[in-house]
């Protein structure tokens, strides 16, 4: 009996412990508004993650410099959702119960954003995207739900267009990662492939591999094309080892790899000519855009395709909040999605349909050339 | 040399070793006789450091070894031949030696090759057969593997548990045999043995074990002629 | 099938040039763990540290003088100091990760946990330390792209002979370390029987943490080869190529360092061959499936000894 | 009746033959004593006879010829009704003794998944059966073992710890109980008492094949003894019959001592 | 051990874990502990592998895995079947229980560390399977995974807070408690744990491992298939990425954390590595390191596990 009584001690001591920890985030007076920013900060996509939470927290920065809004201070709270469906969900209930968040940029992994959209609906959370490209992240007609990066099934028909109206090919060699992006995009590119009567080959290779000469080998050598539906360092990867298996083509990709420094850099001159599709426009042309880039690097280090995105997309919510005047989830959520023609450092008005994507489908295409890219060809897809 | 003073061993709660008292002096032949399960191999294993005893104190030439590392009392000069050998079987007959003669590196090179020598004049088969691993042996050659393996660290004093076990009468005698010689070298030498008479028939004294107690000791001779022996492996009266 | 047989030559180079790679990242785990019987999880991790200390060493070449730089000298450059840290990473892990438990007789599990705590937290510390970035090795200023013959039909760069000749030099001369010194007699003797070998004088302690400093620092040296290979490293590729070494290890025989190399080399081939037969998106299935098949039909792996019977939970 | 009958056994490890040409029998009802110098063969017998390692040659059989053991597995053999000890105690120690107890009782129970996780009346009814059977076998032993019940089976003093092997062994229901040197460990008394156990075994009609270097012990309960030398019966027969047969005099003294 | 029974302290932790959501401050905690309660669950269930039997598997999430998407198939509409929760959640569990004797059949002559590859192996080709097979047929809906899952309803009641999948999942723990606690203490558990203790010598006392062993893998991949079926139902949509090799793992560290074959111990591990992550969240980017240092500084300190099956006692001389 004697033993039973010590164990029973401590399931006590434990659930005391436990309330404890639960109490401690006890609710305090909501005097600041938060904008949640959850990405993976850790993990293997943390890199792509952190450039998110730091365009957020430099939008806010600003944003505080002029006095904040609604009077308040400004708060980010980063989430780490590490890239993993199940702890992206914990990572989103933390961001609900924070009657502070009032809106939050979300996820650049659809295999998060989807099961998070879920999350955030229940408690009218608005969230946008600026890297989920999967179409089911909004066609699901969640109306908290938007996103500012091109939807898989706009970027990759038109990557599919690019290369046998504009590239002219014939045999197109489609890779990806086996993730859901790339893959999502890699569909796409076959099927309107087809469409326009070329040929498209699959292939696959493994996200965290990096010696895909194997596979490159077995590429035939009359293709065409590389369409490289891949994140920028396997990009960069693919384009340095084609040499080695004697394939001397031009590769296109999608948004991941509009990356100066891990996709042009880091192949180390081996993607020059190769093409890069985007959503917006050439961003050097555009003097927000610059202020941005500048203020960035000086913080944070160089700037890839997320880093414009997230700020974009903090800086909508933060204008919807403003124009609702009041802590108010639902409202903050409807007027984000009736955004209409927000110029902000795109380049292009940003406008939400009713779905949440972005209006127009104007898919931007760059060719590689130095240490940057340049702006080539404009495909709109509907 | 060795000498044991109120010793208790546990195995977790297990009291192994219960108040062992005994003495090994320079030059001689002790045999510790007793059954399985009765605490002769922990004996070894106390004196070797391998176990921890719980109380008491073990003492060698002099200095108090109990609570020193095991290869430092290998180093001041204990070597042991297992229970069951346990020679290195992936390792060649050579290599077991060389292993034996690991505490000896900074010896001059002739030396251990010296060494060598002995345990080859021996042992011939295991010069014929030193390139073979050690597994590969039949149980009379691991025998002498084991026994070559210890004289390679020229130890003073020599633990040897069980050393005819499993062996044909032929090699019993003549393990035996060399342990004899190898004392008449001037090695001293504790054995633990379950074979009685032969291990009494070459030692100078005998302590007999019994569930981890001391239950008798006295010279070789009036242990044999006691009848212990008889008793306790033929039932005699 | 013509094309196929066209490219099988250089599908055989690349199988060899990854093979080489996994089996001497393999050689820590099985070191370890024939001496340990235990997992050493963290060791992914410490082979991209090893890449992360070639890479500095590097760097810093490059920013003293750019240019001039010959492999011959700068390749030992690169992997001594990779060596000596991961060498003392592993060292360190030992004494504070897993020596504590083992020496308190925790499970065989529990080293198992402790291992996977280390593995995260170096992750994590070289993440916030160097950046989530990944950093590119400056491969082709070492070894220009046009260093490379022709052999058979095949196409094998400069780097994949250094790279094959640096780890079959290394392995090779772990071999002789293991089967020709005494610390290598001592090392076995360690393995096969740990109370015998501490009768024999052998300072146990000293052994394992030897073996995990040579473990550690073949896995770092693997860490700059891939990196130069590679040409591209990150906080995150222990993961993977930790994952494959292991299942390399345990391919040969856990425990056994030519089935190391075996395993090694087999899964490299058996990946670049699965990729020129199959559909490459079933390369890894294909190869966890003749791991599985191997161990079936040989529970010990292709070299492996029945150590397995004394590794129990 | 025969109860078990060996013919041409033979075992090789390897190079090593660890069994030879042996023929063995025990009537029913009988206490037999197997001696031996340590790596005699007598181990390797049990381990053939369980089923734990294949013949290399020969046969077993049991019930008066009615079953060949070679190729069945070991949990049929059980299940046949031959349970053991082991010379090295093999206890499960981080389970408690009752519990050891319990797993013998495996074969003699029913009880399916289906019926334990819904705990259907019948599963109740058998496990507590069970455990009380379990607690009878304990009680074996008076109270050496009983109290303890609910102990961890490694925190048992050695002579327990060779009572439990017993009470494990007999909980299968064995008609053959082989025992491998239970005295091994034991002082007089529980030597004694040991002795009083196997006898009162031995009239609940199970009968024994025992393993011992006691000869005090064998010679105190054994009907019959066979002695074993390098794999194969050098002697068999009444206690003094065998211990005067020069060979096992030879065996265990030496030559010398066999001569004399 | 305790003896079967209904013993005092888990009434207490019943009832504290009946009230439980009344003391969290939020949603997200309530959540927190409805992941506990999901994770007590699979850990209850790679502890009939691990702790009870003995079996090194480094492989359960794909029993996880499989079960999820089982769910996936007969509740959504990815198929267009729409089968209620109470129909579905049996056949999953059976079926997850067959995978286990499937998976479990070709490891039954390997031993320690080999049946551990073995069983990794088996993980990682279920999550290669799963985003590959979405052609040429679309089965798993391939990386980007399947959407759109039924909320589970009982008797015309659908789930839809957090509290009411916490009351679901605590129903379940408890149910998986006491088919643990049954087993442990019953012919088959007793089985299992001799294997693990000496698999020869249960050999020789009359137990056929293989059955045994192959059913432990069914019931321990059984629990899987629950777990699996509460993660697709509360999340509403499954993804490959659900089911890394880290999520084997991470359950193996809380069977071990807690303490191998200790129930109690088991439900602890999970509670600690669930909400461990969640109480560092704040430290954003310095999380995981925290949380790896934890587990090391956790085995060092605690290397049998919080709750051990190895009590030190007395011995009885």
């Amino acid at each position: 009996m004697a033993r039973m009584t010590s164990i029973e001690r401590r399931v006590w001591a434990g659930a005391v412990a436990l309330a404890l920890v639960a109490a401690a985030p006890a609710v305090e007076a909501q005097q600041v508004v938060k904008i949640a920013a959850g990405v993976p900060l850790t993990g293997q996509l943390a890199k792509q993650g952190q450039e998110v939470a730091n365009a957020v927290k430099l939008a806010a920065e600003e944003w505080n410099k002029k006095g904040g809004v609604l009077g308040k201070k400004i708060e980010v709270l980063e989430a780490d959702d590490q890239g993993n469906p199940q702890v992206s969900v914990a990572a989103a209930e933390k961001v609900a119960a924070d009657a502070a968040v009032l809106g939050a940029v979300w996820g650049i992994t659809s295999v998060t954003c989807i099961p998070v959209s879920d999350v955030l609906d229940r408690v009218n959370l608005v969230l946008i995207s600026p890297g989920c490209t999967n179409p089911k992240v909004t066609d699901r007609g969640l109306k908290n739900t938007n996103r500012v990066c091109a939807r898989d099934d706009a970027q990759g028909p038109a990557g599919a267009i690019f290369a046998v109206q504009d590239l002219k090919a014939k045999k197109i060699a489609v890779f990806d990662d086996g993730t859901t992006g790339p893959k999502g995009v890699a569909d796409e590119v076959e099927k309107k492939a087809k469409e326009l009567g070329a040929q498209p080959i699959r292939y696959v290779i493994r996200s965290g591999d990096k010696d895909f000469r194997a596979i490159l080998a077995t590429v035939p050598k009359d293709v065409s094309v590389i369409y490289a539906s891949l994140w920028a360092p396997d990009a960069a990867l693919v384009a340095k080892q084609l040499p080695d298996v004697g394939l001397n083509v031009r590769m296109i990709g999608p948004d991941g790899q509009f990356e100066p420094v891990d996709y042009v850099q880091a192949s180390g001159g081996a993607a020059e000519g190769n093409y890069v599709s985007f959503l917006v426009p050439d961003l050097k042309k555009i003097a927000a855009a610059t202020a941005f880039t500048k203020a960035f690097e000086a913080k944070y280090g160089p700037v890839s395709s997320y880093g414009p995105l997230a700020y974009e997309a903090a800086n909508i919510i933060l204008e919807s909040i403003k124009k609702v005047g009041k802590a108010d989830r639902a409202a903050v959520r409807d007027a984000v999605r009736a955004t209409k023609s927000y110029k902000g450092i795109l380049g292009v008005p940003i406008s939400f349909d009713d779905k949440g994507d972005v209006a127009g489908g104007v898919i931007y295409f760059y060719r590689v050339k130095g240490s940057g890219f340049e702006q080539v060809k404009q495909i709109t897809v509907k | 040399m060795l000498k044991l003073t109120d010793v208790d061993t546990h195995y977790g709660p297990l009291p192994v070793l219960k108040s062992v008292s005994l003495e090994v002096r320079v030059g001689e032949i002790v045999c510790l006789l007793g059954g399985n399960a009765s605490g002769k191999s922990t004996t070894m294993k106390t004196i070797l450091g391998v176990v921890r005893p719980t109380a008491g104190r073990v003492e060698f030439e002099g200095d108090r070894i109990d609570g020193l590392a095991t290869e430092v009392i290998a180093r001041r000069g204990i070597s042991l031949v297992p229970e069951a050998r346990r020679i290195f079987a992936r390792m060649t007959v050579w290599e077991n030696l060389s292993m034996g003669a690991f505490t000896r590196q900074k010896a001059p090179a002739g030396e251990v090759a010296q060494d060598f020598e002995r345990v080859w004049t021996l042992f011939p088969r295991l010069k014929e057969r030193q390139h073979q691993l050690g597994g590969t042996l039949s149980g009379g050659e691991q025998q002498m593997l084991a026994i070559g393996r210890a004289l390679m660290a020229r130890p003073r004093l020599l633990l040897m548990d069980e050393p005819s076990m499993g062996l044909a009468p032929v090699l019993v005698d003549q393990v035996f045999d060399i342990i004899r010689a190898i004392n008449g070298q001037g090695t001293t030498i504790l054995v633990v043995e379950q074979n009685a008479p032969v291990a009494l028939s070459i030692a100078t004294r005998g302590y007999v074990l019994q569930n981890g107690r001391i239950v008798i000791h006295d010279t070789a001779r009036i242990l044999l002629a006691t009848d212990y022996v008889r008793r306790a492996y033929l039932g005699e009266d | 099938m013509a094309d196929v047989l066209a490219i099988l030559p250089q599908q055989l180079v690349f199988g060899l040039a990854l093979g080489t790679v996994y089996g001497l990242v393999a050689l820590g785990y099985t070191m370890v763990y024939g001496i340990l019987f235990m997992i050493n999880f963290a060791h992914g991790e410490i082979f991209m540290i090893g890449a992360y200390v070639g890479w500095w060493v590097l760097a810093l070449l490059l920013q003293a003088q750019a240019g001039a730089l010959h492999p011959a000298w700068v390749l030992p450059l690169m992997l001594l100091p990779a060596m000596l840290f991961t060498g003392a990473l592993g060292v360190g892990l030992e004494r504070f990760a897993y020596r504590p438990l083992y020496l308190r007789g925790a499970t065989r599990l529990g080293p198992l946990i402790s291992a996977i705590g280390a593995s995260i937290f170096l992750q994590n510390a070289v993440m916030l330390t160097q950046g989530a970035r990944m950093k590119v090795y400056m491969t082709s200023l070492l070894f220009p792209r046009d260093w490379r013959i022709q052999i058979a039909g095949a196409s094998v760069s400069a780097l994949v002979i250094v790279m094959v000749a640096v780890a079959g030099l290394m392995m090779w001369g772990l071999h002789l370390l293991v089967q020709r010194t005494t610390l290598g007699r001592s090392i076995r003797a360690v393995a096969e029987d740990r109370e015998m070998a501490a009768i024999m004088g052998v300072n146990v302690r000293r052994v394992i943490a030897l073996t995990f400093f040579m473990g550690s620092a073949l896995g770092g040296a693997g860490g700059v080869l891939v990196g130069l290979y590679y040409t591209q490293i990150d906080f995150f590729m222990g993961y993977s190529a930790g994952l494959k070494a292991f299942t390399a290890a345990v391919l040969g025989g856990i425990g056994n360092i030519r089935g190391a190399m075996l395993g090694g080399l087999i899964l490299g081939l058996v990946e670049s061959l699965a990729v020129t037969f199959m559909n490459p998106a079933y390369k890894d299935v294909v190869a966890f499936v003749l791991l599985i098949l191997v161990l079936v039909i040989r529970p010990t792996g292709l070299l492996g000894e029945s150590v397995a019977a004394r590794a129990k939970v | 009746m025969a109860l078990l009958e060996t013919e041409g056994l033979t075992k090789d490890f390897g190079g090593l033959r660890a069994v030879q040409d042996l023929a063995l029998r025990v009537d029913e009802g009988e206490i037999v004593g197997l001696i031996g110098p340590n790596g005699s063969g007598k181990t390797t017998l049990f381990n053939l006879i369980t089923g734990l390692h294949p013949a290399t040659a020969g046969r077993i059989r049991f019930d008066d010829g009615r079953r060949e053991l070679v190729g069945l597995a070991p949990h049929r053999i059980t299940a046949l009704g031959i349970a053991r000890t082991f010379q090295n105690q093999r206890l499960f120690n981080h389970m408690t003794v009752l519990e050891n107890v319990l797993v013998g009782l495996h074969c003699r129970t029913r009880s399916g998944i289906a019926s334990i996780l819904l705990g259907t009346r019948r599963s109740l009814e058998e496990r507590r059966r069970a455990e009380a059977r379990a607690g009878g076998l304990l009680s074996l032993f008076g109270d050496r073992l009983l109290p303890r019940a609910s102990r961890p089976a490694w925190t048992l003093s050695y002579a327990n710890r060779r009572r439990l092997e017993i009470a494990r062994a007999l909980a299968a229901e064995p008609r053959l109980l082989l025992l491998d040197e239970p005295a091994a460990g034991m002082n007089p008394t529980e030597t004694r008492e040991l002795m009083r156990d196997i006898k009162r075994i031995r009239e609940r009609g199970v009968t024994i094949l025992v393993i011992e270097h006691d000869m005090g012990v064998v010679r105190g309960i054994c009907d019959r003894v066979a002695a074993l030398d390098h794999g194969t019966k050098i002697a068999e027969g009444s206690f003094e019959e065998v211990r005067r047969s020069p060979a096992v005099l030879e065996a265990y003294l030496g030559r010398q001592a066999g001569r004399a | 051990m305790a003896q079967p029974g209904f013993p005092r302290w888990a009434a207490v932790l019943g009832l504290v874990a009946l009230v439980a959501p009344l003391a969290a401050p939020n949603d997200y905690w309530i959540g927190v502990m409805a992941r506990i309660c999901l994770y007590a669950t699979l850990a209850l269930g790679l502890n009939i592998v691990v702790g009870f039997a003995g079996l090194l598997d480094l492989g359960y999430v794909a029993f996880f895995g499989i079960g999820s998407y089982l769910y996936t198939f007969l509740a959504s509409a990815h198929f267009g079947l729409h089968l209620p929760f109470l129909v579905t959640l049996p056949i999953v569990i059976l079926l997850t229980a067959g995978s286990g004797i499937l998976i479990g059949a070709p490891t039954l002559r390997l031993a320690g560390d080999y049946l551990a590859i073995v069983t990794l192996g088996f993980g990682e080709i279920t999550y290669l399977l799963l985003i590959n097979l979405d052609r040429p047929v679309n089965i798993t809906g391939g990386p980007s995974g399947i959407v759109g899952i039924d909320p589970p309803a009982v008797a015309g009641f659908a789930l839809s807070t957090n509290t009411h999948y916490y009351y679901l999942f605590l129903a379940a723990l408890g149910l998986t408690l006491l088919a643990s606690a049954r087993l442990r203490h019953s012919r088959i558990g007793w089985a299992w744990q001799a294997i693990r203790e000496d698999e020869l010598a249960a050999r020789a006392m009359g137990i056929n491992t293989t059955v045994a062993k192959l059913q432990a893998f069914a019931i321990g991949a059984s629990f899987a298939g629950i777990g699996g079926s509460f993660l697709a139902s509360w999340q509403r949509s499954v993804f490959p990425e659900n089911f890394l090799f880290t999520e084997s793992i991470n359950i193996l560290a809380m069977v071990i954390v807690g303490g191998m074959g200790n129930l109690l111990g088991v439900v602890a591990g999970a509670a600690l590595l669930v909400s461990l992550p969640e109480v560092f969240r704040d430290l954003q980017r310095y999380r995981l390191l925290a949380f790896g240092l934890m587990l090391m500084v956790l085995m060092v300190f605690r290397p049998q596990g919080l709750l051990s099956f190895e009590r030190k006692e007395s011995s009885d001389d």
